[in-house]
This record gives structure tokens, C-alpha cells and sequence, in this order.
């Protein structure tokens, strides 16, 4: 059974319908790669599979809980599907490892012991076991986002969702930032990322999904979606950003 | 230079009056000022032969007013103390002034002896302000208000059991038939208001007591006292 | 003892109202050009200036308005100068005005991006010709909402002008209760008419910041 | 003019002013902490609550900044008794000074709410908070740091204001000044003291509150 | 001789010094392309040289004039290089072409018909004709990008130093803002760029400063300094990025 089952998913935002109709499963431990142009719906994807937006058609499924819009059901969902954020979103008044340590408290109501042992561990596992008291701004971009990984991974969730999580990164901070996710897939993460990093999609990713106008048009395993694409979208977008 | 010449010279004598003490100044639904220190100032402009200038004060500055020479005069209900005379020079008295303390009927208050536990309200820097601070137990409250009107809206609200004000300014509110009335208990002195002035003008001191004796001797003062008062001047003022 | 209606009442309090209007208007036009003059100092006046206009500014905004007119009608007197009253009450409510509309507006040219000093800067202009460019009229464009908010509390700033012998709003407000004795008549007249005075104001305030950040996402 | 200054007479009204200044501080304590409680309240009703709440905040702030302070007190301490709700000068003021500082504070702290990142919202969001765990644990903080020199100032505007609640018999400052001119007639040198008092006040008051803000917002240090 | 010629430049903040003595000669037509790792003092360099840094130590010579610190030198020196930075920084009250205009008028008090004649034939060579009208938040980044580059034309500088001028651009709209670029070196502009470009840098250069810890560590033409870093350092910068 997959871990996550969008059927039939429509969104529109006022007049303009962003998803057009999505159907998308993905299996526990799957690691999708999701990409397509600016405007294509990406970002709006994972959102609503997180409940930030509100559905106008369709279904999601996660873990065979159908999403609703209720607080307690939205709730539930979220402790299954972590999200990290292009633009990291750390708390900044807190250090790293109370952001890591917040939400288990707050949500789970895990003791502040337990929360700091688990705080510990997962920035050692992104590789900042030493900055535990640092405040965001005193990192750098990229070892924000790395406690931003660690954060949503000290939730226990079942699947993470990644939109461009990379981009606002100077050049020489993506790698480290990717070799993190890397480690995930590894160890058998459900990932469902977007990205533009294709060099990164073809190694790491099990299966490729390009969005074009709110619509999955093409989707496969990378090695065949990079070698052969077979619309011409797919071709002129790969051969732009290649 | 010395101030009744200047006052002559000019033509025009300054007055500051009161517009929040009723009914020794207040105002008219025209806003002009009017009442017993109102006339007593065009009194004595009449008698000096010169043009009168009123001038609105408050408790808070009249003084300032007087000693920046923005005014020739304070009229308005002052009473007397030492400190008050090291700063200003006083006139002979002018007005008389009861006051007394006042509270709803069933209020059992007899002398001031009486007001030990109470709350009292009282017009901040008045003369039953300055009387009562004196003749009040230890163990009295005394609450102070800006003017007469947080006074009497004090009393009237429940915010204190009594206050001390003038009787003529207790028949105002009971003209105004509130349903909380309030009745004399006892008088605390029939305290006279002078005029006040600034120090070394021992002329202009001397015109305004020549004013006000000859006022009190034929009559104009009592004229006064009756219009505003509703009755006549007690002896030995 | 005169007797009021209602009808001389608020006739009495809307007479009085037009010295609380002219007052504004005065504190407000005087202490916003006054306070530009403060803020060109503020901002470029260096080492002597700057400081100058902080001490300035602390004084006015440290201490009550109340006080401030004090010193202005009888301060001056005691050194023989005579002060008219109005002219008492303009100075000291344009000093007051002026100290808050500086800092309010310094506020703003500070919220201009450095990346605006530095591009006109790298484009040859001089320190004048940047703030009269480019620096100024984005930061007015921030400022009118904070600027008309604050004329909210000039309006009832000019309250305080009675203690120097005005008769404006609140002071006929408290004339009125003593001569009436009819304290909520008079004070719930009064509070509706700061109220009609100043809701405008502060709802154009709001409009115009709102306004102004559906620009911004824009 | 040859006004000659004299503070001798001071020496009699000292423990006038002594207390006035300490019930100055007492109302803005009091005022500060609770005014901020609910400003706080009100600006989580007016930007984030439910929609029933948001027309009564905006009521309430409106009319609070639109009229004068001392209205306001007039009518809690002489008009709240007519609807049996008598309190004292003291808490007449210091509720007076609540509700003023949190018309005001509500304000300000929904603009610092408001120029919260939307990112900060749904991190909250992502991690499975409430709405109302985000505004405690993940907004509020951060909102309060980007406006707490405009409180600070706010804090200090109504401790100025609070001057006239010595026209209901409180004995602050105010009253400390009024008393002794009213006995003496030396309205100068009182209003000088009491001027100089406030100013030292203000500043005291600001710095302390600018303190208080290292304190709450520690991470600020930590800015480069 | 070289237009722009710096020797043994020397920058603080503070404690930290940031340039640590920067010999560098630039001539005429010459393209220079500084890259390193964030922090080693690219963009304090060009910022320096175009005066919105005071220096500490040594000397910047620009087309003989030596830079001084008082206002009428800076101005001078910054009507012979322009700069264009990251953030764009245009005006955002004024229309695409009043930015092209501004310092035309109020600088060289050039009259308004001759600054607009100028202002349209500058958005046209980055083009924009038609965007003369639109104020900056109408246009995308990249247009926007191409708006600053035509305002500093506008004022004829001799040369242009341009700051990582496409990191904040969307990665489709780079490719538009290198192309103006392009077309400026080929006809003969100086340049000075800090870039992450480095197929660009590789492509359009004719020389490659690389930087790192506030010295010019390696330097020299792209096809060797690419091919052949001889550096551990430059070995290691450009294996990350590349
Ligand atoms: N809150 C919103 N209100 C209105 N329109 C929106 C909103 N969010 C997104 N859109 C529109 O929805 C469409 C899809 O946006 P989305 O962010 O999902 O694209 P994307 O594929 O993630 O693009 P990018 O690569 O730029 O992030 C766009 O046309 C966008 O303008
Ligand atoms: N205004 C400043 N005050 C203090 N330190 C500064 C300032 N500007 C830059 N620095 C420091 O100077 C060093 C060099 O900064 P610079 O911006 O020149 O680096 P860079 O090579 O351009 O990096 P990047 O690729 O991130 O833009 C950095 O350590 C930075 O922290
Ligand atoms: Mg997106
Ligand atoms: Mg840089």
C-alpha cells in the first residue's frame, strides 16, 4: 500500500486553477523528485499534501488516513509528514536545539529531558551535534538548513516533503545540505522533494515526476525520464536547465 | 516701578478670577465669567476709574499668573496662610467664606472629631482645603480633587461619605436636586477670601483696602454678597 | 444660579472646539516643519548637531506636555519676556510636536534599504542630492501613516493648553460641568467630540497603511 | 522680574513628593504589566482570533485612542459607581492606565504580529502546533523584539500622561506638585521638581524597559 | 597602462581584517572574473574600489586618478565606474526609465529630452524598450537586473563592477542577464564581476582572480586556471562548485 495517495487533486486560487486534476502514490520509502518550471504547481503540491492549503477536489491520502480540514485531523497528519521549506523558517529566537526540541514538547508533550536527548541526536545525525546553542543567525545558510532537517526528523515523521530546499543556498552550502538528505534515502526515508538540483534527482531519487500547468506530465524512474523525455516540455525544460 | 501707577497709566487693570467656582466664578451660557470675585473685580476697576480685564485662572496658576506680572490681581477666594502671605501680599477680606462639612442626612458627623475613619473630599488648595487639613483628626481621610466639580461628583458617585466645601456652593448642588443630598453637619470657620497681590506694592495694597472698606461702608459689598450669596455680609468681615 | 439647556452646552463646546482645531493645525504644520529641519540635522548634522537634537528630543518626549507649557507661558515671564498666550501654546505644542514627528521620521529614512544609499552613491550623487532623490521621498511615502496617526494625539495633545489660559475642548468641558453641575452631560459631549475629531484621523491612517503594504507585496 | 527661586520650603513637602513618585511608579508598573497583558490579548483577538472577536478588539481600541486619557478616568472613577462598580482613585487609575495602554499596545504588537513572516506560521504549522501554540511558542516572541523600542515608548507616553489622574485624588507626582504650590504658592519650583522628576523617570523608565528587552530577546544578541 | 590599478590594498572591520593587501591591475577592455568562497572578501574589494569603502592601507588608482576620500574624488571616481550590485537596488519610485534618467540629470545635469533620449537607448540595448514606463516592482528580477546595468551605462563609466549579479535571479532568468553581460564585454567594456558562474566566467573572461582569506590567491587566464589550479585551495573551491 503507498504511503501517500493523491487522487484526482484540484487547487485553485481564486480564478486560476494552479493543480489541475494530480494522481500521484508514493510507496514507503520512496524518494520522488518533483520538477517542473516556475508556475507549474510544485510548491502547491506539496502544500496541500501537508494541509497548508485547503483542497478544492480530489483526495489525499497518508498512511490510509483520508486529509480533512479540521484542526484535530490536520494535526495528525502533520506529526506523519514532516515539511522543510525553501526559506528554512527556523524560529529565531530559539536556538538550534531548542527548535529542534519545541514541537516535541508543545505536541508531543515529550519531557525536556527526552526532547533534549532527542534534539541531540538528530543534529549529530545532520552534523551539528556542536552548535546545539546557537541562534539561527550565528549559522549559516546551509547549516540552518540542516537543523531545519533535523527539526521536522525529530518529530519521528513517516515521510518528509522537501520544496527546494536548496535554492537559497550559496553554491558552496547546497552540497553539504544534500549529502544530509542523501543519508535519508539511505536509510530508507519516504522523501517527496522538489528540486532543481537535477544532477542530484538522477542519483538519488527513485522515480522523477515533472509537473507542467498543474498536471503530472511525464514521470518515470530519472534514468529513463533524463535519457529519453517524451514530451517536448519535459525536453526543452531539461535541456534549459542542464 | 510701582504697580498702581503702571495699572493708571495703562488704563486697564488684569484680574484673575476663578471659572471653575461657583458662585464665586464661573460662567455664563455666553462663557463670560460671572460671580461674587467677578464683581468684586469690577469693583474695583470701577473705583480706580479704569478698564477691567478678566482673566480666567485655575487653581493651579494663579499664582504663576500673578508672579510673571501677566496680572495685577488674584481674585479669587483665597483664603490666607503664612506660607501663602511669604510669597504673595493679601488685602484686607473681601468675602466671606463658609464652609462646612457636608454629608448625606442619615450621616452622624457632629464636629471634626467625628471624621476619624472617614472619607472626606475636599477642593485641592482652598480654604477648607487649608482649614480642614488642620482640624481633621489624624486617622480622616482627606481626598483632594482638582476643582469643586470632581468634588462634588465625587460625593455625588459615593466615591467619598462627606465633603467640606462652601454652604452656598452645597445649596448649588441641592438646587440641582440630586438624589444624594447633601446636608450640613457642622461649619469648620467662617473663613474670609482676600485679594492677592504682589509683594512690596504698598500702594496698590492701600487702594484696594481704601476700595474694599468703602465698599463695606456704603453698601456695594453687600449688594455683592446678596446676588451671589443669597445673603447678606456677617459682621465683623 | 444661570441655567444651561443642552442646546448651550454643546453650542459653548463646539465654539470652543474651533481653538482646538486652530491649535492643532498650528502644532501640527509648525512642529512638521520645524521636526524637518530637525531631521535633516539629526541625520546628517555629524558630531554637534545630531547629538544636539537627541538631547532635544529626549527632553520633549521625557517630560509632560503639561509641564512644558508651564515653563513656556510663565518660564519666559519670569525673565520679564511677556509671552501672549497663543503664542505660548503654538511654541511649546510645535517644540512637542516637532520632537515626536523627528523621531518618527528618522525611523523611516532608517527603514530605507542601505542598498538605495549605496546605488545612488555609486551613481556619482552627493549626500543632498541622494536624500532629495532617493531617500526622502521613499521614506515620506512610509511616513504618512505613523505621521497622520501622531495628529491624533496633537489633537488631544491641546487639551493640556488650559493651564496657560486657554479655553479650548476639555477646558470649556470642565468650565461647563462646574457652571452645570452636570459633569456627564458635558464630559460625555466633549469625549464624542475628540472622538468625531479623531477617529478620521486614525482611520485614514489605517487606510493608508494598508494601503501602502498591498504596494509593497505588489 | 526678579522671581528669586527657594527650594528651603522643599523641606516640609518632601515626604509629599517622595510618596507621589512612588505612586507614580506604582501606576506604571501596574499599568505597564497588565496594559501589555492586554495588549498582547487584544492583538492576538484582532489579528489571528476568531472572527466575532475581531470587531469588539477594534471597538475597543478605537475608542480608547480617540478620546483623551482623562475622560476616560472620569468615567470609571465617577461613572462606574452608577452601575454599582465602585473602585477606588488608585484602581480607578491604574484600570485606566490598563486600558489605555492596551488600546494603544494592541496597535502595536499587531503590527509586529503582522510583519511576521507567513513562514513562520507554517513551520509552526508543519511541526503539528495549533494555531495557538505557533502564537505562544513561535510568533509572539519575535513579534515583540521587532516593536519593543515603540512599546517601550508607548509605556513612557502614559507614564507622562499619567499625570492627570491627580485631578481624582490620587496623590502621584502630579498631586506631590499641586499640593505643595496650593499651600506655599511657589508653583515654580514645584512644577521645576516635579519636572525633573518625570524626565529622570522617563529615562530610568526607557532604560529599564530596553533592559528588560535584552533580557526577553536574547537571541538578538546573537545578531550579527 | 591599466584603467584600474590597486596595490596593496588593506580593509577592516574592525578587528578583522578582511583585505589583507590586494594587488590587482585591471586594462582597458579587460573582463575579470573574482570568484572564492563566501566571506574571503569579493565584494569588500569591488565596494572599494568604488568608494563605498574607506580603505586602511595601500592604494586604488583609477584611469591615473588616485582615490582619495573626500566627496568631489568619490564622485569623480564614480563617474568612471559604475556598479551594479546583487540586490539590484533600483529605485522603487520611479519608473525603469526615471531610474535610467536620475543621475543623468542630477549629476551631469544633463537636460530631461537628451537623459531620456539616453535612458531609451540604454533599456534598449539591455532590452527594454518597451519597459521604459514600469515602475520596478512590474518587472521580474532579471529585468529589473537588466534596468540597473542600463542605469550605471547611462553615465558612460569607463568600467563596470558587477557583484554576483544574477544570485538573487530565478535560475531561468540568469541566462538573460549573462547575455547582456556578453554582449558588453564584446564590445570592449572593462569589467570587474564576482560571479558563480563559472561556465560564464570560463566562457567570457579574459582573466580569473581567484580569492581566499582576503589575498588574491591564484590569478590568471580561465583556460589555465581552470584546467590547472594549482592551488590546494582553488582545487578544492572549484571541485565543490563545479
Ligand atoms: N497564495 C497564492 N495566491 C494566489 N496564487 C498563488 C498563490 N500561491 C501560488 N500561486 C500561483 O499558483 C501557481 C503555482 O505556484 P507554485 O508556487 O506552486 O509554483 P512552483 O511550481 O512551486 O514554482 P516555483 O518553482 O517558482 O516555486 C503560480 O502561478 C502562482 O502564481
Ligand atoms: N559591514 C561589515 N562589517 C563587518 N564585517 C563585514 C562587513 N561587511 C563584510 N564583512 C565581513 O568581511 C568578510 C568579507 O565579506 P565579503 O562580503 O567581502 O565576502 P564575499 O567574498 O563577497 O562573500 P559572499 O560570497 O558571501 O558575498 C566577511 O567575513 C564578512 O563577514
Ligand atoms: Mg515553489
Ligand atoms: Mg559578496
Amino acid at each position: 500500500m503507498s504511503l501517500i495517495a493523491i487522487e484526482g487533486l484540484r487547487k485553485s486560487y481564486g480564478e486560476h486553477e494552479v493543480l489541475k486534476g494530480i494522481d500521484l502514490e508514493v510507496a514507503k520509502g520512496e524518494v520522488v523528485a518533483v520538477i517542473g518550471k516556475s508556475g507549474s504547481g510544485k510548491s502547491t503540491l506539496l502544500r496541500c499534501v501537508n494541509g497548508l492549503e485547503a483542497i478544492n477536489g480530489g483526495s489525499i491520502t497518508v498512511d490510509g488516513a483520508r486529509l480533512a480540514g479540521d484542526e484535530a485531523h490536520l494535526r495528525a497528519l502533520r506529526l506523519k509528514v514532516g515539511m522543510i521549506f525553501q526559506q528554512f523558517n527556523l524560529f529565531p529566537h530559539k536556538t538550534a536545539g531548542q527548535n529542534v526540541m519545541l514541537a516535541q514538547q508543545v505536541v508531543k508533550k515529550t519531557g525536556k529531558a527526552a526532547a533534549e536527548a532527542m534534539a541531540r541526536r538528530m543534529l549529530d545525525r545532520v552534523g551539528l551535534g556542536e552548535k546545539f546553542g546557537a541562534y539561527p543567525d550565528q549559522l549559516s545558510g546551509g547549516q540552518q538548513q540542516r537543523v531545519a532537517i533535523a527539526r521536522a526528523l525529530a518529530m519521528e515523521p513517516m515521510a518528509l516533503l522537501c520544496d527546494e530546499i536548496t535554492s537559497a543556498l550559496d553554491p558552496e552550502l547546497v552540497g553539504e545540505v544534500l549529502q544530509v538528505v542523501r543519508g535519508l534515502a539511505a536509510e530508507g526515508m519516504t522523501l517527496m522533494m522538489v528540486t532543481h538540483e537535477m544532477a542530484f534527482a538522477r542519483d538519488v531519487c527513485s522515480r522523477v515526476v515533472f509537473m507542467h500547468q498543474g498536471r503530472v506530465h511525464e514521470a518515470g524512474p530519472p534514468g529513463e525520464v533524463f535519457a529519453n523525455p517524451r514530451t517536448p516540455e519535459l525536453q526543452s525544460f531539461l535541456g534549459r536547465v542542464a | 516701578a510701582d504697580a498702581l501707577e503702571d495699572i493708571k497709566s495703562a488704563g486697564i487693570i488684569r484680574v484673575a478670577v476663578p471659572q471653575d467656582f461657583p458662585p464665586f466664578g464661573s460662567v455664563g451660557t455666553d462663557m463670560k465669567p460671572q460671580g461674587y470675585d467677578v464683581d468684586m473685580a469690577r469693583l474695583i476697576a470701577t473705583r480706580l476709574n479704569v478698564d477691567l480685564a478678566l482673566v480666567p485662572v485655575t487653581s493651579a496658576n494663579r499664582i504663576p499668573f500673578l508672579q510673571t506680572g501677566k496680572v495685577d490681581l488674584v481674585i479669587s477666594s483665597m483664603g490666607k496662610n503664612p506660607e501663602r502671605d511669604a510669597v504673595i501680599d493679601f488685602s484686607d477680606a473681601y468675602a466671606p467664606f463658609y464652609n462646612g462639612v457636608f454629608g448625606p442626612e442619615d450621616l452622624a458627623i457632629a464636629d471634626a472629631s467625628d471624621l476619624s475613619g472617614r472619607t472626606v473630599g475636599v477642593t485641592r488648595g482652598s480654604i477648607e482645603d487649608l482649614e480642614l487639613t488642620k482640624i481633621a483628626p489624624a486617622d480622616a481621610t482627606l481626598k483632594r480633587y482638582e476643582d469643586n466639580n470632581g468634588t462634588i461628583s465625587a460625593f455625588l458617585s459615593g466615591q467619598v461619605e462627606a465633603i467640606a466645601t462652601g454652604n452656598v456652593v452645597a445649596a448649588a448642588i441641592i438646587a440641582q436636586d440630586p438624589p444624594k443630598k447633601p446636608a450640613m453637619k457642622f461649619l469648620i470657620k467662617n473663613s474670609p477670601c482676600y485679594v492677592g497681590l504682589n509683594e512690596n506694592e504698598p500702594a496698590l495694597q492701600a487702594a484696594v483696602n481704601e476700595i474694599i472698606a468703602a465698599a463695606k461702608a456704603d453698601g456695594a459689598l453687600e449688594e455683592i454678597a446678596q446676588q451671589w450669596l443669597g445673603m447678606g455680609l456677617p459682621e465683623g468681615l | 444660579m444661570t441655567q444651561f439647556t443642552l442646546l448651550d452646552i454643546l453650542r459653548n463646546l463646539v465654539f470652543a472646539t474651533q481653538w482646538t482645531v486652530i491649535l492643532s493645525l498650528v502644532s501640527f504644520i509648525g512642529g512638521g516643519l520645524l521636526g524637518l529641519g530637525l531631521l535633516v540635522l539629526r541625520i546628517g548634522g555629524g558630531r554637534i548637531f545630531a547629538p544636539v537634537v537627541r538631547v532635544y528630543v529626549e527632553l520633549f518626549q521625557g517630560t509632560p506636555l503639561l509641564m512644558q507649557l508651564f515653563l513656556a507661558f510663565f518660564g519666559l515671564g519670569l525673565f520679564g519676556i511677556d509671552v501672549p498666550p497663543w503664542l505660548a501654546a503654538a511654541v511649546a505644542l510645535i517644540l512637542w510636536t516637532a520632537a515626536f514627528l523627528t523621531e518618527i521620521w528618522r525611523g523611516c529614512v532608517e527603514a530605507v534599504p542601505k542598498g538605495q544609499w549605496e546605488a545612488s552613491a555609486s551613481l556619482g550623487m552627493s549626500y543632498v542630492e541622494q536624500m532629495r532623490h532617493v531617500v526622502l521621498p521613499q521614506a515620506l511615502k512610509i511616513a504618512i501613516p505613523p505621521t497622520v496617526g501622531f495628529s491624533v494625539q496633537v489633537v488631544k495633545g491641546t487639551a493640556l493648553t488650559s493651564i496657560i489660559g486657554f479655553t479650548e475642548l476639555s477646558k470649556a468641558g470642565t468650565v461647563l460641568s462646574n457652571a452645570t453641575f452636570q459633569p456627564f452631560t458635558v464630559y460625555g459631549l466633549v469625549a464624542l467630540i475628540y472622538f468625531a475629531l479623531c477617529f478620521p484621523l486614525s482611520q485614514a491612517a489605517r487606510h493608508l497603511e494598508r494601503k501602502m503594504n498591498v504596494a509593497h507585496r505588489h | 522680574m526678579t522671581y528669586e527661586f527657594d527650594f528651603a520650603w522643599l523641606a516640609g513637602y518632601w515626604p509629599v513628593f517622595a510618596r507621589g513618585v512612588a505612586m507614580t511608579i506604582r501606576l506604571i508598573l501596574v499599568g505597564g504589566v497588565l496594559g501589555i497583558a492586554l495588549g498582547i490579548f487584544c492583538a492576538w483577538g484582532r489579528a489571528l482570533g476568531p472572527r466575532w472577536l475581531r470587531p469588539l478588539v477594534a471597538l475597543y481600541v478605537e475608542l480608547i485612542r480617540n478620546t483623551p486619557f482623562l475622560i476616560q478616568l472620569f468615567f470609571i472613577f465617577f461613572g462606574l459607581p452608577a452601575a454599582g462598580f465602585r473602585l477606588n482613585e488608585v484602581e480607578a487609575a491604574s484600570l485606566a492606565m490598563v486600558i489605555n495602554l492596551g488600546a494603544y499596545s494592541a496597535e502595536i504588537i499587531r503590527a509586529g504580529i503582522e510583519a511576521t513572516p507567513r513562514g513562520q506560521f507554517e513551520a509552526g504549522a508543519s511541526l503539528a502546533l495549533s494555531p495557538l501554540q505557533t502564537f505562544r511558542h513561535v510568533v509572539l516572541i519575535p513579534a515583540l523584539q521587532k516593536i519593543w523600542p515603540a512599546l517601550a515608548s508607548q509605556v513612557v507616553i502614559v507614564m507622562l500622561g499619567s499625570a492627570v489622574v491627580s485631578q481624582i485624588a490620587v496623590e502621584d507626582l502630579t498631586f506631590a506638585a499641586n499640593f505643595a504650590q496650593s499651600r506655599t504658592f511657589r508653583a515654580f519650583e514645584a512644577y521645576f521638581l516635579s519636572t525633573a522628576i518625570y524626565l529622570a523617570l522617563a529615562i530610568l523608565l526607557r532604560f529599564l524597559l530596553l533592559r528588560l528587552g535584552d533580557l526577553l530577546f536574547p537571541h538578538k544578541r546573537g545578531a550579527r
